[in-house]
Formats: structure tokens, sequence, C-alpha cells
């Protein structure tokens, strides 16, 4: 397995030995912070153009092609024409509400985070309930996505919030359990327990027959609660036009978008966790999505 | 890093939303007319409010669903230990299971999965 | 000839139409007043009148004349029913309840020509705006703004 | 302008009903319609079309229109098919002064109208998927849907409203790679009508979605005047091509298309089989254009005589029908257009009641409306 270990003990060994704990850990906590904003900010433009990319190979064009070589930047550019755009908040929106909402998506994206074991010695907590904590906190982005929809004033916000808890109460069963054969299969946890017992060969190629099952179930049953397509219901372009985000635009509009996306990336990376033990998972994330 | 990192990631978090939006306020001219306020509803003014009370059949499901949740939180822990405990751990989980399952029928007989 | 049994049936059923054939196909003249019981006919009738395919009306300037276009997805019989009204007070039954596409035909005519319909189940506008005055598609309706004239 | 304030005091009585706009402004009326629906949770209680967006009274407008001019304004009713609509308006101008037309202008007129249905279904097919959540069948279907558009841009200069009919036979001769321009057409779509189906067809997502949706009983379809694609999905035998054969249509071959469900997918299939049968009668008439005048010879003005005159055509949506009253002037004394979408659409409600949202979407795609011809 892929190990950054010595590098991240070389610089917890440092820090501590040059400055005050409580100095230490805090400079630990603002290189987490830098490194996970980053992260977000990197993936979110690279994977959105990814999407689009094959996406756009599947129904015959081209895709953006025009800002920067092949259309790099275009998720760039439209970030920017977000942050551009003006922020409005329904006059008869409740207010408070409906600004925390992307807050409330955007912490629970980055809570996620915390357990991912993106290499060996390289996680931000490697929790002894991992596993737990995961389908804990991933259940609490739909508070997010029900206060927006309620806050809006808006019977398609409010119908598409409904939807999305609805989803959620559908599909995170079936998640949740199928979660369960791999738990059993390692007798951890621990989502790095998890990782080190598939280092030599995945869970899915071991011949468990129930393992392919329950990654049948876990790929449906999390897009689902991502609420992507064919489970896009929350937002039914076509029926709700846009959903739980359908009064949100400007920046908070894009912070929705990448709750998401930092949601699904997270979804395919414990998928990696569970079922696969590589990197290949971005990738395959990309496929996911279409 | 131990749950200290949590707070790091919401702040984290908040950071990067706020930041956001705050360069958007910072860089956004604003205008304000009354037709801009008003809730999209395909362009009419909404009619009845949306603020109403919901069909009490959601709160059916949602609380069938706790259950079943709840259920599920239950069986990570044996998860865990089974392998070890053997036959005796997957007789346990299969009565608890069982009983689970009756309530499920009963609710199902009574209807609590009917939208009506 | 089917005309002529169509004739025949309709003579026994409604002694006052009157018949006119010079057109493409039977055209019957009836009042007003008996349309409805008359269409029930038809449409219950051995013929089986269940297709009412156009509804319109024409202003004549000095009388309204309500046109049916009656034709039957079994025998391929085509029948033209008219009903003259009175310009001033147009007023006729509805056959929405025979045939149901009239619900929305019936509709178009009563804001375009001013025709009432009684027991029309929901006689409001369906394509003015509810403010509109005047009834367009009649000959003395004059809009200097919107109206092309040649 | 009232204030939302005022409005949601005004109906605090409703408690536990939810009346959403779906229109003018959304994405799946495909136009200006407005539909004001009552909702029980999702289920819809009451569906109330308001139309008029884009009313212009064409009817009123061809009254002072010569018979000449007036064929042209109908290219803007159902403009998906405004070469069937321009035909029908011709046909009563024909029957009524008795005009015989060329053999070869009868080929033409019907070579042109099966691809303007194709096209049309191509746009309906692109356009019911993404209703249905799918964006990728719109691109598909569009490839093939812009050769036809090219094609008619070769032959009569315009893509969408075409005016290539005048009374009495066509406005120009045809372009010369017409021919093979079609049989290119023809080679492609034969082989990528294939791929449509095993995009959707046979997607068990659009399956379960449009599988006994808006279901439209045989009687009930035959009472709201549903007549196309929607009534034959519901097995009522309305193909006017076949029942009242107009230009050369009695001398191909080819199927009506019926199927017996009356749901989304009876409707959907409809579609798609009419697309092959289309490409048949084309393949059909394609080398057998006879030689000849494109054009009967006419007067510069019409005038038909004196009476009421009734034809119709089968366009993309159903039957189109022309009622013209004659007062033997210049110009038609009163104009009828019975068009397919206003009894199609006088269906939905019926067919949408007691469903779901979602499903009133796939019944409405399926229905395949088209405003301005509602409106007209």
């Amino acid at each position: 397995m892929f190990s950054l270990e010595s590098i991240t003990n070389s610089i917890q060994n440092w820090l501590y030995n040059t400055f005050q704990p409580w100095f230490a850990l805090t400079l630990e906590c603002v290189i987490v912070i830098a490194l996970v904003t980053g992260l977000f900010a990197v993936l979110g433009l690279v994977l959105v153009l990814m999407e689009r990319k094959v996406a756009a190979h599947i129904q015959i064009r081209l895709g953006p092609n025009r800002v920067g070589p092949g259309g790099m930047f275009q998720t760039v550019a439209d970030t920017l024409k977000l942050l551009m755009k003006e922020g409005l908040t329904p006059d008869l929106a409740d207010k408070f509400l409906f600004n925390l909402a992307p807050f409330i998506v955007m912490i629970v994206a980055m809570l996620l985070l915390a357990p991912i074991a993106f290499a060996k010695g390289f996680q931000v907590w490697d929790i002894n309930i991992g596993v737990l904590y995961v389908s804990a906190i991933s259940s609490l982005s739909v508070i997010g996505i029900l206060m927006a929809g309620w806050a809006s004033n808006n019977k398609y916000s409010l119908l598409g919030a409904m939807r999305s808890g609805a989803q959620i109460v559908s599909y995170e069963l079936s998640a949740g359990l199928s979660v369960l054969t791999i738990v059993i299969l390692t007798g951890s946890l621990q989502l790095s327990d998890i990782i080190a017992s598939q280092e030599n060969g995945w869970w899915l190629f071991k011949g468990h027959i129930p393992v392919i099952i329950s990654f049948v179930i876990f790929l449906i049953a999390v897009t689902a609660e991502t609420n992507r397509a064919p489970f896009d219901l929350a937002e039914a372009e076509s029926e709700l036009t846009a959903g739980f985000h359908t009064e949100y635009s400007g920046m908070q509009f894009a912070l929705f978008f990448f709750g998401r996306i930092y949601q699904h990336i997270y979804c395919v990376c414990h998928r990696r966790h569970f079922i696969f033990r590589r990197m290949d998972a971005i990738a395959y994330w990309a496929l996911g999505r279409i | 890093m131990g749950a200290i990192s949590l707070i790091a990631l919401i702040i984290a978090a908040v950071l990067f939303s706020a930041g956001g939006i705050l360069l958007g306020k910072i860089l956004v001219k604003k205008s304000y007319n009354p037709q801009k306020g008003q809730a999209y509803e395909c362009g009419i003014p909404t009619q009845t409010s949306p603020w109403q009370q919901f069909h009490v059949g959601y709160y059916l499901f949602a609380l069938l669903f706790l259950i079943f949740d709840v259920e599920l939180v239950f069986m990570y822990p044996w998860a865990v230990v089974v392998k070890k405990t053997g036959m005796v751990a997957l007789f346990e989980i299969l009565v608890f299971i069982f009983i689970l399952f009756m309530g499920f029928l009963y609710a199902h007989k009574k209807g609590a999965l009917k939208w009506s | 000839m089917a005309n002529e049994e169509i004739k025949e049936y309709i003579s026994s059923i409604q002694p006052t139409a009157t018949f006119d054939e010079t057109g493409e196909w039977l055209n019957i003249l009836t009042e007003p007043s008996s349309w409805k019981s008359f269409a029930k006919e038809l449409r219950h009738s051995k013929f089986d009148f269940d297709y009412l395919f156009c509804l319109t009306c024409i202003d004549w300037k000095t009388h309204l004349t309500m046109v049916y276009h009656l034709s039957s997805t079994t025998y391929r019989n085509t029948i033209v029913v008219k009903a003259n009204l009175d310009r001033a007070s147009p007023e006729i039954e509805t056959v929405s309840d025979i045939w149901r596409t009239a619900e929305f035909h019936e509709r178009e005519v009563f804001e375009l020509f001013g025709v009432v319909f009684i027991n029309h189940p929901d006689l409001r506008k369906l394509i003015l705006t509810d403010d509109f005055e005047g009834y367009p598609l009649r000959k003395d309706f004059e809009d200097p703004i919107n109206m092309i004239k040649l | 302008m009232y204030s939302q304030t005022e409005i949601i005091k005004d109906t605090s009585d409703t408690e536990g009903e939810l009346v959403i706009n779906v229109g003018p402004q959304h994405p799946a009326t495909h136009g200006v319609l407005h539909l004001v629906i009552t909702l029980d949770g999702e289920t819809i209680k009451k569906i109330e079309p308001h139309l008029g967006y884009i009313h212009r009274s064409i009817e009123k407008m061809c009254e002072s229109l010569s018979y000449r001019q007036f064929i042209y304004v109908t290219s803007r009713m159902d403009y998906l098919s405004s070469h069937i609509n321009n035909l029908g308006c011709a046909h009563n101008v024909e029957k009524s002064m008795q005009i015989e037309v060329p053999q070869r202008a009868k080929v033409i007129r019907v070579l042109m109208s099966e691809l303007t249905r194709i096209a049309s279904h191509e746009l309906w097919l692109g356009a019911m998927a993404m209703d249905l959540g799918a964006f990728t069948p719109f691109f598909y279907a569009f490839r093939e849907r812009e050769m036809i558009t090219e094609i008619m841009e070769d032959t009569c200069g315009a893509r969408l409203t075409m005016n290539y009919i005048v009374p009495g036979g066509l406005m120009y001769d045809l372009h010369p790679d017409f021919q093979q321009k079609v049989k290119a057409f023809v080679k492609q779509f034969k082989h990528k009508v294939t791929e449509y189906e095993d995009l959707v067809t046979n997607n068990v997502i659009f399956q379960n979605r449009m599988k006994g949706v808006g279901v439209l009983s045989k009687e009930d379809a035959i009472s709201y005047g549903c007549t196309g694609p929607v009534g034959r999905g519901s097995g009522v035998h309305c193909d006017i091509r076949k029942i009242f054969p107009y230009e050369v249509y009695d001398t191909v071959e080819f199927d009506e298309v019926l199927e017996t469900a009356g749901d989304s997918f009876a409707r959907y299939m409809v579609r798609v089989r009419e697309m092959n049968q289309s490409i048949r009668i084309i393949e059909q008439l394609i080398d057998n254009i006879p030689e000849g005048d494109f054009q009967a010879k006419t007067k510069a003005v019409l005038k038909p005589p004196k009476g009421e005159f009734y034809t119709r055509v089968e366009t993309a949506r159903g039957e189109f029908g022309v009622y013209i009253v004659s007062e033997g002037g210049t110009t038609p004394y009163r104009i009828k257009f019975r068009s397919p979408g206003f009894s199609n659409l006088s269906a939905l409600e019926h067919m949408a009641k007691g469903s779901k949202i979602g499903d009133l979407m796939a019944t409405m795609g399926t229905l395949d409306l088209v405003i301005p011809d509602i409106d007209r």
C-alpha cells in the first residue's frame, strides 16, 4: 500500500519538538484546514470538468473547449461567474435558515472527509468507529437540503426537499446494511483496517458472493443518497425546475453544487474503502454519474 | 489527530463557504426591485403558502425508518465480533431480526406503508 | 345511400330539422332549443356519432351559426349540424357531457364569439385575459392597434 | 401587481392543498403553456390549463388574407409540421376551386410530409426524453433531424416554416440533390433508429416511468377527440392517411400503427414505429417521382365558389382540419382550424388526475403539445 506515513510522522515530530504542544496542535489544525480547502477547490474544479467532458463524449458533442487548453479552466470561469452573481434571498423566505443551509451542506461534506484514508498515515482522523461515523454524518446532509427547501418559501423547493428526505429514508437502510458485509469480513469498524485487509486483493474479487451483492446495492443506494441521475428526483429538472435549490443564486448556489460534488467524491472514496483499494475510485466516480 | 480535527474541519468548511459568499458580496453591486424578491414560480405570483402541514403518511414512513435505522446501529458492533463469536452470534442476530421483522409485518398489515 | 337513411332517421326524431345536401356532407339545421336532446339521440343512435371533430361558430352579421361536425368512428358517416342563434344574446345548451372535447371548444367559442353555453361545467375565458372586452372573431370587432387589415 | 402576502392571506382556507404553477416559464412545458395544478402531497387533484400567451388569432388574420396568402400563416401554427399544415390549407383551396394537382407535385408533397413527420417525431423524442430526465437522447435525435432540416433548406430555403406549397402544386421544383440526400438520410436513419430503441425503448427506467402512466381508454380518446399518435396509442383507428387517403397515400404501402394499452408507453411506441412507416413510404416514392409539371395552371386571383369546405390531413400530431366558409370573394369569410393539439390537451386533466407530479411530465411529454398549435 502506498504510504505517506514517514512524511506525516516527521512533520508531526518536528512540530511537537519545535513548538509548545498547544501551538503545535494549532499549527496542525491550520495545515489541515489549508490542505482540505485546497483539496476541495482543486477537486471540485477538476472533477466537474471531467464529468462534463465524459458526458459530452457520450452525447456526441465536444464539451467545454474554449477556456484554457482543452477547456481546462471552464470550471474556474464558471466559478468566477457565480462569484460575480448577486446572491438573492426571496423576500418571504426564512432568511436565517435560507442562508444557513449552504453552510450545513458544506460542513457535512467537510466532516465526511475526516476518516478517509488517502494513503497509509495520511488521514485526518483514524477514528476507530469510522463506518459508524460515516453513516451518521452522511445522513446529516439531508438536513441542509430540507432546510434549504423549506426556507425558500417556494413550492418547487419544498417538494424537492421532501423528495430528498423521502429518498434518504428509502435508501439509507440499504446502504447501511450493505456496508455491514465488509464490516463482518474485516471484523473492524476502522477504515484503515478495512483498507489494510484488502492489501492482497479487493474483497469484491475474492469470490464472496454476498460482497458482490452488497456492492451492487451500495452502488445504487449511494447514488440515490447523493441525488444523482437517475435518482435526481430532488432536483428533477423537468418537474421541479431545480428542486430544493431553485431559489439559490450566486455563490450560495455554487456552495450547494460543490457540497453535492464533495459528498459524491466521498461516497466514491468510501466505495473505495469498502470495495476498492486504490485511487482509481475517482475515475470510477466520473463514470458513475452519467 | 484526534477529535480536534473535526473542529478544524468545521472551521475549514465555514471559512470556505463564508469566504466565497463574502467575496461575492464584495464584488457584486446590489440592486433590488419587488419582482426580484418574489419566489420563482414560472413567472406567476405564488398562490397559497408553501408553508403548510404535510400529509401524516409522511411521518409514519419516517418513524418506521427510524426504527430500522436504530436496528442497523445495533448491528454494527455485532458485525465486528461475529467472526470471533461464531454461530451463537449468528443465531442471536437472527432472533433479533426476526422480532423486528414481525414488527415490520405488523406495520405492513396495519397499512402504515400505504399512502392514503 | 347512407345519407338517405340518416335523413329518414333524423326526420323521425327531429321533425323541424331542415336538410341541405349541396356541400360535401349532409347539413342539418336544427333549433337551438332542441339541440341538446337531438345531440343525445344522435350519440346513442344506431349510427353512433361518437366523434365530434370540429365545433365552431360563424358570424353572419345578422345571426350567429353554431356548426358541429359529427362523425362516427365505426361507420364513418359524417354529418354537419347547424343551429342559428340570436346575435344579441346567443345561448345554446352545452354538449360537453356528450362529447367531452366540446368542453374546450365551447370555451373557445364562448370567448371569441360570446356564445353562452348553458350548463357548461367551467365556462371561463381560456385564451384571452379576464378583463378583455369584445368578441374578436365577430365581424364587427375592431382593434385599431393589433389588427391587421389589408 | 399585487404582493405575495396578500394572496397567501386570501387562500389560507385551502389548507393542505398546494397550488403550483407549471409554466409559462417551465422546462417541461416546451413553450408557454401554463398549467395551474392543485396538489395533495404530490398527487394531482386538479389541472387547469391557461392558454393564450401566444394567441395571435390566426383565424381572424386569415379573414383578411387572400387564398394564396393565408396558407403561409398556418406554418406558424404547428411549426413542427408546418409543411403538412400548408398542405391541408392548399387542399381546401384546391377542392373548392377543383384544381387538378399534377402527379409530380403530389408525390413530392407526400415525400416532404413524411420527412416533416420524422423530423417532428425526432424532436418529440429528444424533448420527451429530457422531460423524463435523460439528456443524451436529445442529441442523438437532433443529429438525424439536422439532416432533414438540411434537405428542407435545400428544397424550400427554410428549415422550419417551409411555405413550399401553393394552391395547385409547389412553389418551385425540387433541388437536384434531393433524391441523393434523402437516400443518404434514409440509409443513416434506418441504422440509427435501432440506437434510439436501445437507448430509450429498452431502458427499464423509461419503461417503468411510462407503462401504466396517463392511461386513456379508447372511448375517452374518441370522446375527447384525440387523434394522431395519442388516439392510436389508445387503439382508435384514426389515421387520416388510411381513412380518407389524400395525394398518393392510397398507392403506397404502409401500416397504420395501433397500440391498445393507451398509456404513455403505447403513445411512445406509436411514434417510434410511425417513423419506420414514414421511412417505408419515402423508400417507395423516392425513386418514383414522375416527371412533369410541379404546379397546375391557376388564375392569379383565386375566388372559390360560395359554400363551405372542410379538408383534413394527418399532421405529426393528429387530424388537422381546415374549415373554410366562402362567400365567393377573394378572402375567406370564416376559417376554422381544427388543431389536433387543442383536443389532445383537453384530455390532459382526465389522464393525469390522481397521478403523481412526476407522471404528469411523462403524460405531457407523450401528448407532444405544440403551444402555437393550441393557441393559434
